[in-house]
């Protein structure tokens, strides 16, 4: 679609008029200009990989090494991933149980938002923000605010013990298995409302004279939603989780800010453990062998998606 | 009439509904400000009251002592580096041209992704998008062993040239690091947004004699305000509130960005944790960031639905 | 008694009032096609007959039931919309039957009714796509489908055919001329295609800025348009419509046209005049349709007004079936339509025949027609 | 010549603030200025990535706090200074204990000094609710036990414990080595002999780990240890027990030992040191900084300044040979204990604290108590085979 | 020597040929318009031209200099396109002056040629705003000056008028034309819309993927189509084509059309035919457009060869200016159409005048016409 000259059909016609230098540069500027950014990517996200790869390979422990040691810190993590006391195994069945929560909720929370806030809402220009802004905290203060909130010792609990309702009961932070779930809900509170802003963008989209339609056929307001709107919403469904599982995967500070990754080793998620062995415990290449299973699993996921995304559009 | 009867009971009907609507939004709006109405009023307590009261009780004489200690100094016995005041610089030196540089070469992308496309466009952007997802603690090592040599770069250019170009600079190092893992995103937003970007433009200005940089700049730029917010707003979040890069890349001291003296200041063990103070630190160091939200909010939620949300 | 009954309808939003007391009538089995240019408020009209519009003030009566208040689904009413709104995310079929499945019609029966309907409309072999696997034409259809699958009192159709090309809209109009006559159910369709109101509407309305300016037959409106607007707006090429004089001579109301470089052209007073008599000098615009001017041969041979006038040949634009010329008269552009094999150059003069009969005159003040 | 020394460090709390104060006062005094890096969090954790990220790219610090095996780790890489000549010098090999000379010496090179050495097997008593509750100073683990239960029946917490792997890890060393003696100890958490990891001795320490944490409140999870030591300080609590660290605590509430609280050694552990030291890595720098490297390596183990830093850390002086004049109570003692065991060699590396093993197995033990501790592993069988099977993985 | 050369130029995307050889030339001060239907390349032809896409293979010739490999703001060409394309962050005035800004005319320059062109196209007033305060006229006027400003060689226009409704586009056509009238330029344009080609174009090029079908002049392709594509295509309603056998019949050859119920009607065979005889029981397609149909009055009178055929009336269209009467000949339904005045009802037999000077005749096999 793009202008490219060609020169065959000078060539064929045997006119002597080659294009200067300047004409080639500018045939040339669009690759010149994205060139910079994709070398940068390639070299820092792809060189890195390899690199990680490389060092998941060899005996790294607390240093780079260069000495081929196999597959072992392989064996170790497949060993890990059925030892239920193993950090690798909690890390895993956390991501699994955070993830599919934080996704879940967050999507399901978001969507609703956004359709309460779509019934022409008066206050909207407030409203929006208030849902909006957890995400512009950083994990270090949503950390320390939850933390705070949650500890049964201080926040909610004894605010409530307070007011006079004493048999309130609320220690999940505490509790080595509940605490992943106190991670989800400070991260559902941080992302919802980006995910709202989404599918608010989405509604806005909608024909209205589907609606119309829609409300002629006879569909009430919820059947409406549910059979004409949001199947429609699908490619927001679809952005919207490419959002959240960057961010669930990546969801290593919140954790250290909330739970510090206990009770015991309870609250911890894959990125802890990469982070955790590669620079506390001198595990490097156990490290860098977890990180390579971690982009693998987000490859599963993710190339299917690009590959039907970029190859559907024209 | 019975038409009067049905058309007032679905009047109530109606209100009924709004009224449910209204406190549904109503219930959640609280829950979403609790945390912030709790750093809120904590941060105006004395300790006192925090350690005796109501964490959602009004303080009963505020103060403003914590937000002066988070600001000009968070430690006691007089040892400490100051409080955060000094960072909020050193974030803002970091922050603003990081934004700025990868927001550009973002929409530079995004125009060749979209406007000038060459055979393998899609893997190329596959390629850049692939790489928002990979865990950045695992780039740490390696990359600060690359800025080894940048930074003998720098002190070789120093030593034959007088000048190193401030590349041994580790807000220079920061802006760097940020902007190449942030360049997926930017070019992610731009692309879908000159995506849907009508090529007839840049066909008239191409026939109108323009040059791949003048149709960028004065046709694509001036109407990319949506999609400029978003990205903006997406990016400063980001870079304002990383804390990774920020404690392994910026050398400390000095020259560390807001969120490693925020951590400072709330992981700082003293006796007591003055929960006041860190919550004080803590809405400092957000200001910035929820301030472009409020304020830029209307446009965030537009700009998404200008293509950004097309994924 | 009308089957549906518009009754001093006003809407307004806000303090801005779209529709300014409509009344109008349909009897049933009518086909009402609304006319009149972008914002004038057509669709707020029928999006208040479908009740999806709440009202301001006034009534709707269908078979004399007043159904303000009533929820658009309990009106039997079904509507096609100008961008069809088909639910892109289920088949052809599940759009034909998502009505019935809101009312809770079995599968059965739903599938026997789209059936039917597919047969009819000839998409029987698009029911398992999705709306974006088909050609405008074909969703156009679909929509259709889905209207007349429910079998309603009313059709309301909301530009239907705007978003077809040129050729797919002559056809999928004479389908639609085709259903009204076959099934001769009741419609209100709005257009501003002024082709597709001529030819299907028993009754067109023309409305302007939330006023009805004119309410008829297609003869009516075409041929005794009340006001300058009406003219105007109805008809492709537009009316001629020039500045004239009335004037006595040898007895007779006449009318006089003077060309800007002085001099001028007399002609008698047309017939379609009512009676009263125009005072001498008083302005007046005279109308005459581009068809009703042709060459000598063309002329109508049943009309008993013809006007031979020389004039300019401007431009000359063969289209085909016929060829349109462009002359000058009282300073105004005049369009006349020739058949196709008219031999006509520019710049010769040409005797033109005004057929006087389908002459209409207005007062330039008020617009209205005298 | 640049007279700036960089430090990083983890120091950011008042009683450690106030003990790096002194060293930089000292610094000041001899024209030197002081740049500091301060990392907090997670116990050095964010430091030490920091401090990798900084060597990887080349910025060395002059000096880096640094515990245990991370400075041999650093050393191994290359990156160290060598005051080989200034400790020589300096007579460092003969008053500093040799179980400190082994992180602070790489092959043959001192490459770190010992600023201080705190000992872990400490428990920490409040003065008024141990009269209120009419007990006394406990001599053996049993005695402990009917303490904590005096305690709990008397309304208080009897342990205050933050339930942080390292707190955790940190009173189970101590545990250790009451219930299987010094030598137990020293094979099962310095040598990492199997049978002594695998022994009935070490179930039984898991045993009694138990029994202590019955006596915890239940909001411990997560707690920061000066919280803890902040409840036995606010008469919340009875007991803690923690490294001497937790003396600057009670300094900064203004309180003195003896008569306001108590320090004992941890029941059955008298006569053993536990230690862990925080070094002063000192980093190769350009020849133009090296000149302050020196003379910070020599301010920090000046006999002044250990002293005033030591008074002020809560722990004692990294050489022998510091006179305790200005020392309180526990310093004293702590200094008096540390003489004896360093000459009967009953100090020992504190695992949890990473002087008894590298990091890597240092921290799978630190797991392993976490996750008995809080039930992941539910029995001391179970937690007996898991810290073998741990410390085997790491090794 | 024609102004512009095309020699067979294709243009593939990947494998797939959107351009298939395509010839043509255009004289200087022509107006070559391309028609055909939506995806047939109409497009990808203007932007070969503009220099827009490349090419991949043939030639393209401007004032006999190839101009294949030159930059499109080096054509010397100006181009309009559908959506207008105009930039919305710029003035109507910042819109007009930018390609002259970006060739560096000097703003002294620039202001005067705006001058002068806002005049000719009565945009004056409009200089300040910004598109998005333009109606779709205005927006229209302003492309079209855009491009009139550089004062190039060579126009193209792609679906110019498209975007406006029916009265605004037959405005604006009559204004295309008299600019082309009064400037003398060159000018490609593309449209779907057959009366623009037909009243604009001086030739036309009827396109089908990618094939060209027919390049003439208008009355050439609306009388004498190729083949039935064209045929049908051109001309709305379209043409009727009616199956048909060729007979001999007193030593004449005759077409015979067949009913369905058996019967049929006779005519003679239609002068337009070249002289080869047709076998006998030849099939063929008869083509004849609804004009050439009418009723006895309103037929032809210069025409040597009406035919009269008596059918029954199916559905009458009264569509203001004339009125179609659809009735039905060998199997088929043929349109009519007669003066808006014509007394015809539904269901009515009626003579039919058949003007078989106008008819055509083409092989069902090859689709050509005989
Ligand atoms: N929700 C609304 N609030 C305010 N004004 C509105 C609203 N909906 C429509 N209008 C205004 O009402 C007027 C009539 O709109 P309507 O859609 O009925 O026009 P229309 O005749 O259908 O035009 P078109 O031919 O362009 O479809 C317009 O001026 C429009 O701006
Ligand atoms: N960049 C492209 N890659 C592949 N195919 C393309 C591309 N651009 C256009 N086509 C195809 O080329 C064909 C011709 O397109 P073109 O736009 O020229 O049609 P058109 O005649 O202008 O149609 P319309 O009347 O709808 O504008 C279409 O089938 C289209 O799908
Ligand atoms: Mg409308
Ligand atoms: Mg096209």
């Amino acid at each position: 679609m793009a202008y490219v000259t060609t020169n065959t059909g000078l060539a064929a016609t045997g006119v002597p008029r080659r294009p200067g230098f300047r004409e080639k540069l500018q045939d040339a500027l669009p690759k010149i200009v994205l060139a910079p950014s994709f070398v940068l990517i390639l070299l820092f996200v792809y060189g890195f990989i390899l690199w990680t790869i490389y060092l998941s390979f060899s005996d790294a422990t607390s240093a780079i090494s260069n000495t081929f040691a196999g597959t072992r810190a392989y064996e170790k993590l497949w060993r890990w991933t059925f030892d239920p006391v193993q950090n690798w195994h909690t890390a895993i069945v956390n991501i699994g149980i955070f993830a599919v929560l934080y996704i879940a909720v967050c999507m399901a929370l978001g969507l609703f938002l956004a359709i309460l806030l779509d019934q022409k809402i008066r206050g909207e220009g407030v409203l929006r923000p208030i849902y909006l802004y957890p995400m512009a905290l950083s994990f270090i203060v949503t950390g320390v605010a939850w933390k705070w909130f949650l500890d049964p010792g201080l926040g909610l609990e004894q605010t409530l013990h307070h007011w006079g309702w004493t048999s309130f009961h609320f220690d999940w932070i505490k509790n080595k298995d509940r605490s992943i779930y106190t991670v989800v809900i400070a991260g559902v509170w941080q992302a919802s409302g980006f995910v709202m802003a989404m599918f608010l963008a989405g509604l806005r989209g909608i024909d209205s004279e589907m609606l119309k339609a829609a409300q002629i056929d006879g569909a009430n307001a919820f059947q409406q939603y549910r059979r004409i709107i949001i199947p429609q919403l699908r490619p927001i469904f679809l952005s919207a989780f490419i959002v959240l599982a960057h961010m669930a995967i990546k969801s290593y500070d919140l954790v250290v800010a909330l739970t510090g990754g206990g009770p015991g080793t309870s609250s911890w998620l894959p990125s802890n453990f990469m982070y955790e062995y590669t620079f506390q415990r001198a595990q490097m290449a156990v490290g860098s062998a977890s990180a390579v299973i971690m982009l693998m699993g987000i490859s599963a996921i993710i190339v299917p998606y690009l590959y039907s995304e970029l190859r559907e559009k024209k | 009439m019975s038409n009067a009867a049905s058309s007032s009971s679905q009047g109530a009907y109606t209100t009924l509904n709004r009224i449910v609507i209204y406190g549904l939004l109503a219930i959640f709006a609280v829950v979403y400000l609790m945390p912030l109405f709790v750093m809120l009023v904590t941060s105006f307590k004395t300790m006192d009251e925090i350690q005796g009261g109501n964490m959602l009780a009004l303080p009963t004489n505020p103060t403003v002592a914590p937000w002066l200690k988070a600001w000009g100094g968070a430690c006691t016995d007089g040892v400490c580096n100051g409080g955060i005041a000094g960072y909020f610089w050193n974030s803002i030196k970091m922050v603003v041209p990081a934004v700025l540089i990868s927001t550009l070469l973002g929409a530079l992308n995004g125009y060749v992704l979209t406007k000038w496309r060459f055979p393998g466009h899609k893997l190329v952007f596959g390629m850049m998008l692939f790489a928002c997802f990979i865990p950045f603690q695992s780039v740490l090592l390696p990359m600060s062993t690359l800025l080894r040599y940048v930074n003998f770069g720098g002190q070789w250019l120093e030593a034959n040239l007088g000048w190193n170009f401030g590349l041994p600079s580790p807000t220079v190092h920061l802006v760097f690091v940020h902007v190449v893992y942030g360049l997926g995103f930017t070019t992610l937003f731009f692309r879908n947004y000159y995506e849907a970007f009508p090529n007839e433009l840049v066909r008239a200005a191409m026939v109108d004699g323009a040059s791949f940089f003048q149709i960028f700049r004065r046709i694509l730029l001036p109407n990319s305000l949506p999609i400029f917010v978003v990205t903006v707003i997406y990016q400063f979040t980001n870079i304002w509130n990383d804390f990774l890069f920020a404690s392994a890349f910026s050398g400390g001291g000095d020259n560390s960005p807001m969120t490693l003296a925020l951590n400072n200041v709330v992981n700082t063990t003293t006796g007591v944790i003055e929960y006041n103070v860190n919550m004080a630190a803590a809405m400092i160091a957000a200001i910035p960031t929820l301030f472009v939200y409020i304020v830029a909010g209307r446009y965030f939620v537009r700009g998404l639905m200008a293509g950004a949300v097309k994924g | 008694m009308a089957f549906l009954e518009i009754n001093n309808l006003k809407k307004r939003y806000g303090a801005v009032e779209i529709l300014k007391g409509i009344n109008l009538d349909l009897e049933k089995g009518g086909f009402l096609v609304l006319v009149g240019p972008s914002g004038c408020g057509k669709s707020t009209l029928l999006n208040t007959i479908a009740g999806l519009e709440d009202i301001s003030e006034g009534e709707i009566r269908v078979e004399n039931n007043p159904i303000n208040g009533l929820h658009p689904s309990k009106r039997d009413i079904a509507m096609v919309f100008q961008s069809y709104a088909l639910y892109p995310n289920m088949t052809v079929g599940g759009n034909i039957a998502f009505g019935m499945e809101m009312r809770g019609v079995p599968k059965a029966e739903r599938d026997k009714a789209i059936d039917q309907v597919s047969k009819t409309l000839q998409i029987g072999h698009l029911l398992n796509r999705k709306p974006s696997q088909l050609s405008g034409g074909q969703r156009q259809r679909v929509a259709m489908g889905r209207a007349l699958v429910r079998d309603p009192k009313l059709f309301l159709f909301d530009e239907p055919l705007s978003n077809l090309d040129a050729k797919l809209r002559v056809d999928m109009r004479v389908e639609i001329k085709r259903l009204h006559a076959t099934t001769g159910k009741t419609i209100v369709y709005v257009t501003h295609d002024q082709i597709e109101a001529m030819t299907l509407a028993t009754k067109i309305a023309v409305l302007k800025d939330g006023e009805l300016q004119q309410v008829g037959t297609p003869a009516e409106i075409y041929n005794k348009p009340n006001n300058l607007f009406v003219a105007d707006f109805m008809g492709s090429p537009a009316m001629n419509l020039i500045q004239a004089k009335a004037a006595q001579e040898n007895g007779r109301t006449v009318l006089k046209i003077l060309a800007k470089s002085g001099g001028g052209i007399t002609l008698p007073m047309p017939a379609s005049i009512s009676t009263e008599p125009l005072a001498e000098g008083r302005e007046v615009i005279f109308g005459i349709r581009p068809e009703a001017i042709t060459d000598q041969d063309g002329a109508d041979r049943n009309s008993r007004a013809i006007e031979m006038v020389n004039a300019v040949v401007d431009v000359v634009e063969p289209a085909g079936a016929d060829t349109f010329v462009v002359t000058h008269l009282g300073g105004k552009e005049v369009t006349a339509r020739m058949r196709s094999d008219a031999v006509v150059q520019p710049g010769q003069e040409l005797p033109f025949a005004f057929n006087l009969d389908k002459a209409v005159v207005f007062d330039p003040g008020t617009g209205k027609r005298l | 010549q640049t007279k700036e020394v960089q430090i990083l460090h983890w120091w950011t709390s008042g009683g450690e603030a106030a003990a790096l104060k002194v060293i930089k006062d000292a610094m000041v005094a001899q024209g030197y200025s002081w740049k500091e890096v301060p990392v907090a969090g997670g116990g050095g954790d964010a430091a030490m990535t920091a401090l990798k990220a900084m060597v990887a790219a080349g910025n060395n610090p002059t000096a880096s706090q640094m515990l245990g095996y991370t400075v041999l780790d650093f050393a191994k890489q290359g990156v160290m200074g060598d005051l080989t000549e200034t400790a020589k010098a300096e007579g460092w090999d003969k008053v500093v204990p040799a179980p400190l000379q082994k992180f602070a010496v790489y092959d043959g090179k001192w490459v770190a000094v010992p600023v201080n050495l705190h000992s872990v097997n400490w428990l920490w008593i409040n003065k008024a609710v141990l009269d209120k509750i009419g007990g006394t100073e406990p001599k053996t683990f049993d005695d402990l036990i009917v303490l904590l239960g005096k305690a709990k029946a008397a309304g208080v917490v009897p342990l205050a414990l933050g339930g942080q792997n390292w707190q955790e890890a940190t009173m189970f060393d101590s545990v250790v080595l009451s219930t299987g003696g010094p030598d137990f100890y020293k094979k099962a958490f310095n040598d990492l002999d199997d049978d002594a990891l695998k022994s009935d001795t070490m179930k039984k320490s898991f045993d009694n780990l138990a029994k202590l944490i019955t006596y915890v409140d239940p909001n411990f999870a997560g707690r920061d240890w000066n919280l803890a030591t902040a409840m036995v300080i606010k008469g919340d609590a009875l007991v803690q027990v923690m490294g001497d660290w937790a003396k600057g605590e009670f300094k900064a509430a203004g309180k003195t030992p003896g008569t306001d609280y108590l320090c004992v050694r941890f029941p059955g552990t008298d006569g053993s040191v536990v230690y862990n030291t925080d070094m002063f890595a000192m980093f190769a720098v350009p020849a133009d900084r090296q000149a302050a490297e020196v003379a910070l390596a020599k301010t920090v183990l000046s006999k002044e300044v250990q002293a005033g830093f030591n008074i002020n850390k809560g722990s004692v002086p990294s050489r022998t040979d510091v006179p305790d004049t200005n020392f309180d109570e526990c310093g004293k003692k702590g200094i008096a204990d540390l003489q004896k065991a360093s000459a009967g060699g009953t100090l020992f590396g504190s695992l949890a604290q990473g002087y008894g093993a590298p990091p890597a197995i240092a921290d799978a033990y630190k797991d392993v108590v976490t996750k008995f501790v809080h039930g992941q592993i539910k029995t001391s069988d179970e937690a007996v085979q898991e810290l073998v099977k741990a410390i085997d993985d790491a090794k």
